[in-house]
């Protein structure tokens, strides 16, 4: 078993994925990105198992020169909107495409966070996430397979653009040093004023707020740990097929976030969330003939 | 450091009844509390369940609901407050707003 | 024996012209020196042991020639003995930190109250007294005489003649002290200009210029943004209008600092136009221009008030308003510390202001056992002043229910100023307002004060008004009767909880405790829309525009 | 609960959650759903010894607004910030699964009917995001209500008003900026990073967050307004925000559907353009863009008032 932190390491991850030599860079079938847009965001076609994909990953080397805020990985205004246009232009490439015919996404992330500046906030950067997660939302319920495989970093709001609208996610085990979170334990000890011992002593029982891999696995944020850098394709693949299956099936919410909070019930770890919607779901059916 | 839940009971001498079936009041913000009034059978008493962050005021507790229930003579009623470090005028002051607002409810 | 060659009578200004000459290579046309140079020049004229006053009081503060003391050499320039009004920036305590000095006389340290008590703690720092404003102007009179003062100044002409404008402050003082005992005058000016628009000290006062790299600082300390205003706070503004202003028919007036005060300024318009009482009083204010006085100005219900000093972002209303304040021919506003002081401690009928410890016996504190936070003017005014002649019917009125009245006077007839403290029974986190001991005792004794700091000692206090209702403390007859009257209003605290209702209730027969409902106020109309201005944002309406808030309270 | 007639005069920016709820809708119309009566408060606070609320911060429920039935979410910033834990995020999916039932059984009635009673989700948020106490449920939560902003497109509209104490940021600032129809007051603010953390990562110099003037002319509402980032600038009272709510609601939904700002490949060309022009001005301030846009007077627009500001400012193109 090989043990390699993989923090930074985005790009190499993409050719530990995909097929060997097949990523093409800022390409998506006849669309083409200038290299200078976003330059935090890989995203470009390749083939995994000999099938066309379309991979979004982020390049923690790269530097934004134009928004200083954005380097090592940080998703900006430029990386969040080119991530979107790049869903968005998978979709309309394949739009005539039959259901298990349209190309798979792969995210691979690895980010640690959405852009925190000046300029950000005076532009709009809430509708740069935002705009990001619409498109992968509107892809995975439209048919596309979206995967995202954990590989690094996937902290708070940038997990939730980059990561969290799939309809699984993957994540190396935390030996990989892999990191999930809103926040790390001792700043929410900070915040919080309480103990740092209490703290992991309740995380121990309690999933919600600790940080790791392990505890999003329990909360149904994290479908499967690949334990294997070299098990990364064939589980993706794995994944696809499942993904693909369920959609052809044709069962609501039977993948992305909605599943993930059945899944997170069932592990164990987000046991409030279904009795709350039931309760709201029974008080509404008993008034609403003076609504509807 | 849990949350701490303190239990109270009172006997009013001249038993009053809750204008409402039920009703809540009041926002858990910080220095404040909200509080839900429930009619229900108690023979007479009047209970309260607090939950607060707060330790070592259960004998003020005892004395701001006590004298409560004194001006008010209620009964038959349950109480239960989620407090986040309100003080006594606070809670005395939300008491009274939350008992005023259900008697207006109630003519109204 | 004493022959005429060893009597110097001007050795002062000797040493003085030596100071001087020491700093000439630094000086450039006229009195001015290169920012710079200043450090050099601080090095010239002080000596090891001198008093150096250094400008800065709750407000204003001369911000750069208090960081260029910091950076003068400790080898040359040490054990100063530092007689300054407010201790509120960190590199007021970096001086003791660095050697450069070690004596204090003061009299507030608000901000730095818990360094404070840490560097006395430590040994780097002797403090030779606490005291409140009037009381160390005084001082500088009599034996704590600055040898140097370092002050700021808006603007000065390159003669030296200073504009101190609405925030002229403690200047004037400062700088009469120093300069008429042969002392030196170093001033920070934000500008140098042809004209000032007013002299407010003369150039022959003044010795060296230096415009400063950035204006003086300025901290907005009387802002107090209505939108934080609790029920509570309104509440008690609500007892105090009805029980105790309108009851004595107050119209000379100061109020302390805090959301009560200025919630009792915003219910004016409402609350107290309701009950009548416009015109009857709150005519007439020691006071610094508290935003939140807008509306009651607008309103018609204020006739002039005397300032302490300027409000950041106040300058163009209060400029717009000259019959309530006091204007120069130049059309600003100057603020003297001093006079306002002494309108405050003799021509008031009533202080009122918030603390943050209440004793059994009524003496008060916003000491701590950790910080050492000082007075400001506050007891200046929270007094009976004792050398007061002038009659007026609210101070009668008060000196004829005092109980001690004929055991002091024989009955002969004098007035009592009304001091008020506004008090939380318990403040957040369930802090109590009323304690056995204050903690200011424990205080004096760790920092080896030779007096606990009190603020308010219970013989100048007549009223305490908390949630529970007002103690009228004045009209008791003796400590016993005040103790019962301080539990009674000290609610659910371990001092209220000893209450005997009993000696309550009787105390309440007698209108020595009254409740709200005793006052015919229904608790339940205290809240926030009873606020004239609920906001910055409204206060700026108010005041058609002229009002501009500093940006940390423009929330909009 | 006070009444309507008086709720609609109250400062939205001073309500409670539960005014806002009531207000927001036709009088008498609301019902709340997963009340405090159900006490579903968060389970997770206890041990963390934080207090509770029996509605874990945010009141959900249903009301009127003419015709159209309205699934309300309002959040309560005096409680932690009305930051979204497990309980307070399941409350949001919640009311849009009953928005997609009501939304099919009134389909299931016919096109007509259905655009006469189309139902509609509103929100009225004051949250800084996830709830740090319960952090990873909270962050997942998020995911939910991004998926069903989408799930209800097509079908009926999801709107946003914005103009309490704590404003929308963090995670809740990109669910906002998802939503169809923004509506705000001058004393909203929307953004995604809060003014400390962007003042930790580029300096006091740079950005300076006691500066609440800054705040304000970064994220508040008139800048959001001339932004095209926000739709409707409203006075600060819920009657202001009611009435904004109703008409939007006449429109057809084609055209409550044109006011988003993304959501599509076009949408997110115009954003991309915008960020291009981000580089170009790079403005040190909030008013750098609003010159840039034709309003020659920058300086004053905060202190306009909202009317006067909605009749001289020049808009983003």
């Amino acid at each position: 078993m090989t043990v390699e932190m993989m923090i930074g390491r985005g790009r190499e991850a993409i050719d530990m994925i995909v097929d060997p030599g097949s990523f093409q860079e800022n390409r998506i079938g006849e669309s083409e990105f200038s290299p200078e847009l976003g330059p935090g965001a890989v995203v470009g076609e390749a083939k995994l198992a000999g099938r066309d994909i379309v991979v979004i990953a982020n390049d923690a080397e790269a530097i934004n020169e134009r928004f200083p805020v954005v380097y090592f990985g940080v998703i900006g205004m430029e990386e969040a909107y080119k991530m979107a246009k790049t869903v968005y232009t998978v979709m309309r490439q394949d739009a005539e495409k039959a259901a298990g015919e349209k190309r798979p996404l792969l995210l691979i992330v690895d980010t640690p966070g959405n852009a925190p500046g000046k300029i950000e906030e005076i532009f709009g950067m809430n509708k740069a996430t935002g705009a990001y997660q619409l498109a992968l939302a509107e892809a995975r319920r439209c048919g596309h397979a979206v995967v995202a495989m954990v590989i690094g970093r996937a902290i708070s709001g940038a997990f939730l653009c980059h990561g969290l609208q799939a309809d699984h996610i993957l994540s190396l085990s935390p030996e990989f040093g892999t990191m999930i979170h809103v926040m790390p334990l001792t700043s929410i000890s900070r915040i919080t004023k309480l103990d740092i011992e209490r703290l992991e002593q309740l995380a121990e029982n309690n999933p919600v707020f600790a940080a790791g891999p392990d505890f999003f696995y329990r909360l149904g944020g994290v479908d499967e740990m690949v334990t294997e850098l070299e098990d990364m394709p064939s589980a993706i693949n794995r994944h696809i097929q499942e993904i693909e299956a369920a959609k052809a099936a044709g069962v609501a919410d039977c993948t992305g976030p909605m599943y993930h909070g059945k899944l997170g019930e069932q592990r164990g770890g987000r046991m409030h969330r279904r009795p709350v919607i039931e309760r709201m779901t029974a008080e509404f059916a008993a008034v609403a003939e003076q609504y509807l | 450091m849990a949350l701490q839940e303190l239990h109270y009971t009172f006997r009013a001498t001249e038993p009053q009844p809750f204008p409402l079936g039920w009703s809540h009041s009041g926002v858990v913000g910080s220095g404040d509390m909200e509080v839900m009034f429930e009619r229900c059978m108690l023979d007479g008493e009047i209970r309260f369940k607090v939950v607060t962050p707060v330790r070592g005021f259960e004998r003020v507790w005892e004395q701001v609901l006590g004298r409560f229930v004194n001006e008010t003579n209620l009964a038959d009623v349950s109480v239960e407050i989620n407090d986040n470090n309100a003080t006594p005028v606070v809670v005395l002051m939300r008491l009274r707003q939350a008992l005023k607002e259900a008697r207006k409810e109630a003519e109204g | 024996m004493i022959t005429e060659e060893s009597v110097s009578w001007d050795s002062l200004l000797q040493d003085t012209r030596a100071r001087l000459a020491a700093a000439a290579p630094y000086v450039q046309a006229g009195k001015q020196v290169a920012a710079a140079d200043a450090v050099k020049l601080l090095e010239a004229v002080l000596r090891p042991g001198d008093k150096v006053n250094l400008e800065g009081d709750n407000q204003k503060q001369a911000d750069f020639l208090a960081g260029c003391l910091c950076r003068v050499d400790p080898a040359q320039v040490h054990d100063l003995h530092m007689v300054q009004s407010v201790l509120s920036l960190d590199r007021h305590l970096d001086l003791f930190d660095k050697g450069i000095a070690k004596k204090l006389d003061f009299s507030f340290s608000g901000p730095q109250a818990g360094r404070l008590a840490e560097y006395v703690r430590a040994g780097k720092l002797e403090i030779g007294a606490i005291h409140t404003y009037l009381e160390l102007y005084g001082r500088y009179f009599i034996d704590l005489t600055p040898r140097v003062a370092l002050v700021a100044a808006y603007s000065a002409d390159r003669n030296g003649n200073l504009y101190t404008g609405a925030n002229t402050e403690d200047t004037p003082v400062i700088v009469e002290a120093t300069k008429f005992k042969q002392g030196i005058v170093i001033v920070q000016v934000n500008e140098i200009v042809d004209q000032v628009p007013r002299v407010d000290i003369p150039a022959d006062w003044v010795d060296f210029i230096i415009q400063s790299p950035q204006p003086f600082y300025i901290e907005p300390l009387f802002t107090r943004d209505p939108a934080l205003i609790t029920d509570a706070q309104i509440l008690r503004a609500m007892m105090v209008i009805k029980g105790i202003y309108a009851e004595y028919g107050l119209q000379r007036l100061n109020h302390g600092i805090g959301f009560d005060t200025a919630a009792i300024e915003l219910l004016l318009p409402t609350y107290g136009e309701e009950l009548g009482l416009k015109g009857k009083i709150c005519s007439y204010f020691a006071l610094n221009p508290h935003p939140t006085l807008i509306p009651a100005i607008e309103s018609g219900w204020v006739r002039s008030v005397c300032c302490f000093g300027g409000e950041v972002g106040m300058e163009e209303y209060v400029k717009a308003r000259p019959d309530v304040f006091f204007i120069g021919p130049d059309g600003t506003m100057r603020s003297n510390r001093c006079l306002a002081q002494t309108a405050g401690h003799y021509a008031l009928d009533i202080f009122i202001g918030g603390t943050l410890q209440i004793d059994r016996y009524g003496n008060s504190s916003t000491a701590t056992a950790t910080r050492i936070a000082g007075f400001g003017g506050a007891p200046n005014m929270g007094c009976d002043a004792r050398g007061r002649r002038h009659a007026t019917s609210g101070w009668l009125r008060c000196g004829e229910e005092y109980g001690l009245q004929q055991e002091m006077t024989g009955g002969l007839p004098r007035g009592k100023r009304l001091v008020v403290q506004l008090q939380e029974t318990f403040r957040e986190k369930m802090t109590p307002g009323f304690v056995e001991e204050l903690d200011a005792v424990q205080l004096a004794k760790n920092a080896g004060l030779a007096l606990p700091p009190v603020m308010i000692y219970s013989d100048d206090l007549t009223h305490i008004v908390t949630e529970e209702g007002i103690a009228y403390l004045h009209k008791c007859a003796d400590m016993q009767e005040r103790m019962a009257a301080i539990r009674a209003v000290a609610g659910y605290t371990d001092i209220g909880l000893q209450e005997d209702p009993q000696e309550t209730a009787a105390l309440r027969k007698r209108g020595i405790f009254k409740t709200a409902e005793d006052l015919g106020i229904d608790p339940a109309r205290a809240n926030r829309s009873l606020l004239a201005a609920k906001n910055m944002r409204e206060l700026v309406h108010w005041s058609k525009g002229l009002y501009t808030p500093p940006a940390r309270f423009h929330n909009w | 609960m006070t009444d309507w007639q008086a709720l609609q005069q109250k400062s939205f920016y001073e309500a409670t959650a539960r005014e806002r709820a009531n207000g927001i809708v036709d009088a008498a119309s609301f019902t709340e759903l997963a009340g405090p009566r159900d006490r579903m408060s968060s389970p997770h606070l206890p041990a963390l010894g934080e207090a509770i609320e029996f509605d874990d911060g945010v009141v959900t429920g249903v009301g009127r607004v003419g015709k159209h039935p309205v699934f309300v979410i309002s959040q309560e910033g005096r409680f932690i910030g009305g930051a979204v834990g497990e309980v307070h995020g399941a409350k949001m999916v919640g009311i849009f699964q009953l928005a997609q039932q009501a939304y099919a059984q009134l389909a299931a009635k016919g096109a007509d009917s259905l655009a006469e009673r189309l139902p509609a989700v509103v929100i009225s948020f004051e949250t800084g995001g996830v709830r740090l106490h319960e952090a990873n449920a909270g962050l997942l939560a998020h995911a939910e209500v991004m998926d069903q902003i989408q799930n209800a497109r097509g079908k009926f509209p999801v709107i946003a008003l914005i103009g309490s104490k704590i404003g929308c940021f963090g995670g809740m600032g990109f669910v906002a900026a998802a939503t169809d129809l923004i509506i705000m007051s001058e004393l909203g603010r929307l953004g995604l990073t809060g003014p400390e953390v962007i003042e930790q990562e580029m300096g006091r110099e740079e950005f300076n967050a006691s500066d609440k003037a800054l705040v304000y002319r970064t994220t508040g509402g008139k800048h959001k307004y001339i932004m095209r980032d926000c739709n409707q600038l409203v006075e600060d009272s819920i009657g202001a925000f009611r009435t904004a709510l109703a008409s939007a609601l006449q429109q057809p939904y084609a055209e409550i559907a044109r006011c988003r700002r993304i959501g599509s490949e076009a949408l997110v060309d115009e954003q991309l353009a915008l960020a291009e022009l981000s580089c170009e001005i790079q403005p040190q301030d909030a008013r750098d863009v609003w010159a840039y846009f034709g309003n020659a007077d920058a300086a004053a627009i905060p202190e306009q008032t909202t009317a006067d500001f909605l009749r001289t400012v020049r808009r983003r193109p």
